[in-house]
């Protein structure tokens, strides 16, 4: 019989307990990070420095030793060089990282020698067509030089520009359109 | 007429795209950001996207992870289960294409070789801010959508 | 005991005639494979070996023959012991030890479906991870993956090569289920509920029949292998550095542990000792792991009994954790943070006195936690002697970790096989008492790991304290070949022993990677917990075991 | 509703009042009456919906919805469009007739009772001489659409959902009657309006305080509601984590929205019938009920007062729901029978008991009120106090964490 009340009493005080603690969390500032537009710095920003983002290429950086596609696990990077037949002269035409494949492990980047290839804090890729997710860093028909170690000083575009450029313009023109037909 | 239809179809995309009922689906690594992402920092509830128990009350499949050959079956039927209007997010490399267990023999090399996919969501796993993000672009395809002039034609 | 004292004990009892003969590195005991049952039960039941748990059972196929490795361990002697038993590889038979560690039953079945040996007098030989029409055995090396399954092509071309969407802009092979040739006709006979894949309290891609009498069930028979990746096969075709990322995705809660543990097997091949600082790190990063993990076991455990707000909690206070890790490594859940024979990155700069605020505001969250769930009533009541695992059953059927010590068996690879850095530090292994109700039932597993996380918090600020200056990592080639040979290399993750069995012959990938996990044989027990229980227990028991589908499918 | 049409009838119509008249205006007068109630049940539902998830996401320190609309306040309007919109399915093997009509029962069984809850003087539909008897059987449809929807899914999930709710509801129906009897017993008349014209404005008048069995008749009350309402820690029918959504598990599209519809309408029904019960309805302090009747803006005043009591009481219906776990089933069971119905018994005897021996309005009966009232608000106080306490000591811990004395979870770790 004891335990009848026993239980009882346990059951209301622990119940009224645990809605003191509810209770009390009405009253704070939510915890939420109103991504995108309600913030007053954008994520990207805040995200520290060792942060593994969307891979990115400085291609007056490369000098196209392909550690990177050599190290990557998966083969999720695809760069092509190919000689002159004139000059002599080295050129990388394809420099291909499958975004939609790839699994941020950073080994690639460890593995690059002069710094060319890096991750950056951009995130927000999404798109309507997976062919989109193919982050071209060298366009067709378009060859980069690689960078030679005893040149001039080559521009380098700060970190995330970069990509950043390939994902913004990207989604609302090509895939909304494309779901335009939907029926 | 038309102008009337117009309206009418952007007032009911609007109703559709601002709640986005997401199934309750997680299988694999991106499951927890998934959570995560319903969790207080990236509150997907904010846009209205609240997870579902049931398929027959969702209209989004977020494909969250790696698919099997003895899970990919299971999709396919929570997809058709679900009510149209649907919708289907590929949420990391796996859902996209396999990811790094394309080289597996036992995992479905990208979920859109079973269910179509509307949105793919690159990263492995990605944020919740990406999903958050995904979610986003898949509110702008939605408004597009002129399925009611369609019926009309 | 030695490993010298073992072998000559068993080579006493059996004599010449199945001789058990140590030869091999590391030392193991060879049995000829009809007499394995009578060596394994001898091994179990006597005194002096006292081997009470069989912790790993590998097959591996060495091309000529199958050799069946078993890994046993003596939880309360604390030696261990490597049978070995080969097989003919054009048709592998052995009598199974099923009849000797429960555990055996599952491992047994891996072994039938991943490389075809078939154990006589097994109780169900039943395909485990793959679906029941799959054709071939995996991990046999001359297996090759099929190009298509029930019409689904395995063939992925790369995106840019890949057709204009159609009209509708929506891009699926698969037209309609027609196409699908579905392996799952209807179930017929007596009341069987089918609970998952898609479930809301099956944590992860799991699937039970629940065999059940109105609420009452039956039983509960799990269905696993609903997220077999095939990483054990992948590994043999990836570099040694190479495959650490894929650690990560073995169990995705606790990341670090798995980093940590394949780290430590290649180490040991290679020889190579890790800086002392290089170790704190991996300390101080699996212990802010073990946490996080256990954040999520036992919030979402809350959620399944019906309370959504612990859930959230908890959610907040890992946020903060992943800031931390994002910090530390670089990623928010797949760290890829150990290298072999060190870590990636050092410290960052303030990062100490960030971790130490953070758990100063952490532990009394702990207390809010508990007023506002723990300590509820109907939570109690719904948790406390339901689903009792005594001792011997634990240890029978192979729990591991919290599982394990909430049954009051004081075992913790931390504490009584010290590796890393653990050796250096006080901590307590919180057992289970009986807190509400008797030791070992849900409400025991559920407050074993809030209180593993107060410990873990004490070793966190140890490790802080004491954490030495100099090197984080041991500069080794660029293509690391690992001289041939074989280990064993045993972490206390957040679910309990993982151990990583690694075979290498010399090339720059593994011959035969074998990962033994917690949630694995934690799933196995669940039939036999759910006898009788009611469909609401179950959900509270999977939730308790802390299952998680990559670990348990790998 | 009738006086005002017998009202309307007699003086401005008197030329209708032929037998055909009076039946038109009589419907005219019903049709009406359901198009107000409807439209108040429709538009609480909805607002409540998005109350609940706002204070649910506050308390899991969440914002929730704030996109849709001004701070996400038209987030129900577009549920609703969408879940209209949605291709309404079928399971192959389903019951269709029953299928389709099983939502229905449910809207009945939830709308049928607003039509014996008064809103304020002269404010209800119709003022049954049995009023609360009414209410409580009407909502016994409920069970019955549940069963229906279960069972006709062809779905052993929909299946243990409606036969777990069968039970809940049908065992809880009896403490919740025994409750609400001790209450009776204090008015001496069934009707809500006599319930409410029997208590007083000033809380130590409320039927609540009227008897120490009373003050505990209301708990037993409040647990029965939130069981039949299949609220947390009730809410097994539709228990996510177990049975994936229970009865509802294959409805979608139009039919979900009438289920949904009647759990949201139930929240209003089950506050108002404790507040006309134990909290003292519409009486306003000070005022006689006969001014009330008379006068139209102390009837508003009444209706505002009544809105307000029944939303407080809302509101601690939707924290319980996000503080507490679940109960199994046979803990359910046992509970109800082993717990709350003797008690409700004990309540009855003790209030008859009470009746006779201390009387309500004799001078001891009117001493042990204010002792009540003075329990009562202890019991307020505490939780107040309490909850500073949490605060107070999340606060501190918050201080620890950034070094300055914040009251909120910092963003990021500074």
């Amino acid at each position: 019989m004891s335990r009848y009340f026993k239980n009882i009493s346990n059951s209301v005080l622990s119940i009224l307990e645990g809605m003191t603690v509810t209770l009390s969390w009405m009253f704070r500032r939510p915890y939420t990070v109103q991504w995108p537009d309600k913030i007053e710095k954008s994520i990207e920003d805040t995200l520290p420095e060792r942060y593994r983002g969307l891979l990115e290429v400085e291609t007056s950086l490369c000098i196209g030793c392909m550690a990177c596609m050599k190290e990557c696990p998966i083969e999720c990077i695809a760069v092509s060089i190919e000689r002159d037949a004139v000059t002599k002269e080295r050129r990388i035409t394809q420099f291909d990282i499958d975004a939609s494949k790839c699994m941020v492990c950073g080994l690639c980047v460890e593995a690059c020698p002069t710094g060319g290839l890096r991750h950056t804090t951009q995130f927000a890729a999404a798109d309507g067509d997976i062919r989109n997710l193919v982050l071209r860093y060298i366009e067709k028909g378009s060859p980069v030089a690689p960078h030679a170690p005893k040149g001039p000083a080559p521009v380098v575009r700060p970190r995330g520009s970069i990509v950043a450029a390939k994902i913004k313009n990207g989604f609302s023109a090509r895939s909304a359109g494309q779901a335009a037909e939907k029926p | 007429m038309e102008y009337l239809l117009t309206n009418t179809e952007w007032f009911l995309n609007w109703g559709r795209k601002s709640s986005i009922w997401y199934l309750l689906f997680a299988s694999a690594c991106c499951g927890i950001e998934l959570m995560q992402a319903g969790g207080p920092r990236t509150d997907l509830d904010r846009f209205g996207a609240v997870p579902r128990a049931t398929p027959r009350q969702a209209d989004l499949l977020i494909v969250a992870g790696t698919i099997t050959y003895k899970m990919a079956e299971r999709v396919r039927l929570l997809y058709e289960q679900m009510a149209e209007p649907r919708y289907v997010i590929a949420m990391g490399s796996c859902a996209n294409c396999g990811g790094l267990f394309q080289g597996s023999y036992s995992v479905l090399k990208g979920v859109d070789k079973i269910v179509p996919v509307d949105i793919y969501l690159p990263g492995c796993p990605p944020r919740p801010e990406a999903l958050a993000d995904a979610i986003l672009k898949l509110q702008q395809k939605m408004s597009a959508e002129k399925w009611l002039r369609n019926l009309r034609a | 005991m030695t490993f010298n004292e073992l072998s000559e004990r068993l080579r006493t009892k059996f004599g010449d005639a199945a001789a058990p003969s140590a030869e091999g590195a590391p030392q193991a005991v060879t049995v000829p494979g009809p007499a394995i049952e009578q060596v394994a039960r001898f091994c179990k039941e006597d005194p002096e070996l006292d081997l009470n748990a069989l912790s790993c059972l590998a097959g591996v196929d060495r091309k000529d023959r199958i050799e069946l490795v078993y890994h046993l361990l003596s939880y309360r002697k604390g030696h261990e012991l490597v049978l070995k038993a080969a097989l003919d590889r054009a048709k592998p038979e052995i009598p199974t030890v099923e009849s000797v560690w429960k555990t055996a039953n599952w491992h047994e079945r891996e072994c039938f479906d991943l490389l075809g040996v078939n154990f006589l007098g097994h109780s169900d030989l039943r395909r485990i991870l793959l679906p029941d029409d799959w054709v071939g055995y995996p991990l046999r090396k001359d297996y090759v993956a099929p190009t298509e399954y029930h019409g689904m092509s395995s063939t992925r071309v790369n995106p840019l090569q890949q057709p204009d969407a159609p009209a509708d802009g929506k891009r699926s092979e698969l037209k309609d289920l027609s196409q699908l040739k579905s392996l799952y006709g209807p179930v017929a006979g007596e009341m069987i509920v089918n609970m998952g894949p898609q479930h809301p309290s099956t944590h992860g891609v799991l699937n039970f029949l629940l065999v059940t009498d109105g609420e009452v069930m039956h039983k509960a028979v799990p269905h696993i292998g609903y997220l077999h990746r095939g990483m054990e096969k992948m590994a043999e075709s990836i570099s040694y550095p190479g495959y650490m990322p894929f650690t990560d995705r073995l169990d995705y809660l606790a990341a670090m542990s798995a980093n940590q543990g394949y780290a430590m097997a290649v180490e040991k091949l290679l020889g190579c000792a890790v800086p002392p600082r290089g170790e704190y790190l991996r300390v101080l990063a699996c212990e802010l792991n073990r946490i996080a993990s256990h954040l999520v076991a036992t919030g979402s455990m809350a959620m399944d009994i019906g309370a959504f707000t612990p859930f959230l909690h908890w959610l907040r206070e890992r946020e903060y954790i992943n800031d931390i890790m994002e910090e530390l490594s670089g990623s928010r859940l797949t760290y890829n943070y150990m290298r072999i024979g060190g870590v990636a990155h050092d410290l960052p700069e303030g990062m100490a006195d960030k971790i130490l605020r953070w758990m100063d505001h952490f532990e009394p969250i702990i207390g809010e936690f508990d007023r506002l769930i723990s300590n509820n009533e109907i939570f109690v009541q719904r948790l406390a002697n339901v689903a009792v695992v005594s001792a011997e059953d634990a240890v029978d059927f192979g729990l591991v970790g919290p599982n394990l010590r909430a049954s009051a068996v004081p075992w913790d690879l931390r504490r009584n096989m010290p590796y890393s850095a653990y050796a250096d530090f006080q901590f307590d292994i919180p057992l289970g008492q009986g807190f509400r109700g008797t030791a070992g039932d849900c409400y025991d597993r559920f407050v074993v790991r809030v209180l593993e996380m107060r410990e873990s918090c004490r070793i966190l600020r140890q490790a802080l304290a004491k954490m030495p200056a100099g090197d984080i990592r041991t500069k080794l080639p660029k293509r690391i070949k690992v001289p041939p040979g074989e280990t064993y290399a045993r972490v206390e993750a957040p679910r309990g022993e993982m151990g990583f069995y690694l075979i290498s012959d010399g090339q720059e990938t593994p011959y035969r990677l074998k990962v033994r996990t917690g949630s694995f044989t934690a799933m196995s027990i669940i039939e036999k917990l759910s006898h009788g229980v009611m469909i609401a227990d179950l959900v509270a028991i999977i939730g308790s075991l802390d299952v998680v589908a990559p670990e348990v499918d790998r | 509703m009738w006086p005002l049409a017998k009202y309307v009838l007699e003086n401005y119509l008197p030329r209708a009042s032929s037998a055909t008249g009076q039946v038109v205006v009589y419907l005219i007068f019903a049709l009406a009456g359901a198009g107000i109630l409807l439209g108040f049940a429709s538009a609480f539902a909805g607002v409540s919906s998005f109350v609940e998830r706002r204070v649910a996401a506050r308390m899991m320190s969440r914002v929730g919805p704030n996109r849709v609309g001004p701070q996400g306040l038209l987030q129900f309007m577009a549920d609703g469009l969408k879940l209209v919109l949605k291709e309404d399915l079928i399971p192959v093997g389903a019951n269709r007739l029953l299928f389709r009509i099983a939502p229905y029962f449910v809207f009945a069984g939830m709308f049928g009772t607003f039509v014996a809850l008064p809103f304020s003087a002269r404010l209800v539909a119709a003022n049954l001489d049995v009023g609360i008897l009414y209410i409580l059987s009407i909502t016994a449809l409920v069970v019955v659409g549940i069963i229906l929807g279960g069972w006709s899914s062809n779905s052993k999930w929909s299946l243990f959902g409606g036969l777990r709710s069968a039970a809940q509801i049908i065992s809880y129906e009896i403490p919740a009657g025994l409750a609400v009897l001790v209450v009776v017993l204090h008015a001496g008349g069934l009707s809500t309006q006599r319930i409410i014209e029997a208590q007083g404005g000033m809380p130590w008048n409320w039927f609540i305080f009227y008897s120490p069995f009373s003050l505990i008749a209301f708990p037993v009350y409040f647990t029965a509601a939130l069981a039949e309402g299949n609220r947390t820690p009730f809410d097994l029918p539709e228990a996510e984590s177990e049975l994936v959504a229970g009865y509802s598990t294959e409805y979608s599209g139009f039919r979900f929205v009438v289920f949904f519809f009647a759990e949201w309408a139930n929240l209003w029904i089950m506050s108002a019938i404790a507040v006309l019960c134990f909290f003292g309805g519409w009486r306003i302090p000070f005022v006689s009920v006969a001014a009330t009747y008379s006068t139209w803006y102390l009837i508003l005043l009444g209706l505002a007062i009544f809105c307000f009591k029944t939303l407080t009481l809302v509101l601690v219906v939707i924290q319980l729901r996000w503080t507490l776990p679940r109960l199994r089933v046979d803990q359910m069971m046992s509970m109800c029978w082993k717990y709350l119905i003797p008690i409700a018994f004990v309540c009855i005897l003790g209030t008859m008991t009470w009746i006779v021996f201390v009387g309500q309005d004799t001078m001891p009966g009117t001493a042990a009120r204010f002792v009540l009232f003075a329990a009562g608000a202890a019991i307020a106080v505490r939780q107040i106090v309490r909850t500073w306490f949490n605060y107070r000591a999340d606060r501190a811990t918050y201080t620890k964490l950034t070094g300055q004395p914040l009251w909120y979870p910092p963003y990021r770790l500074p």
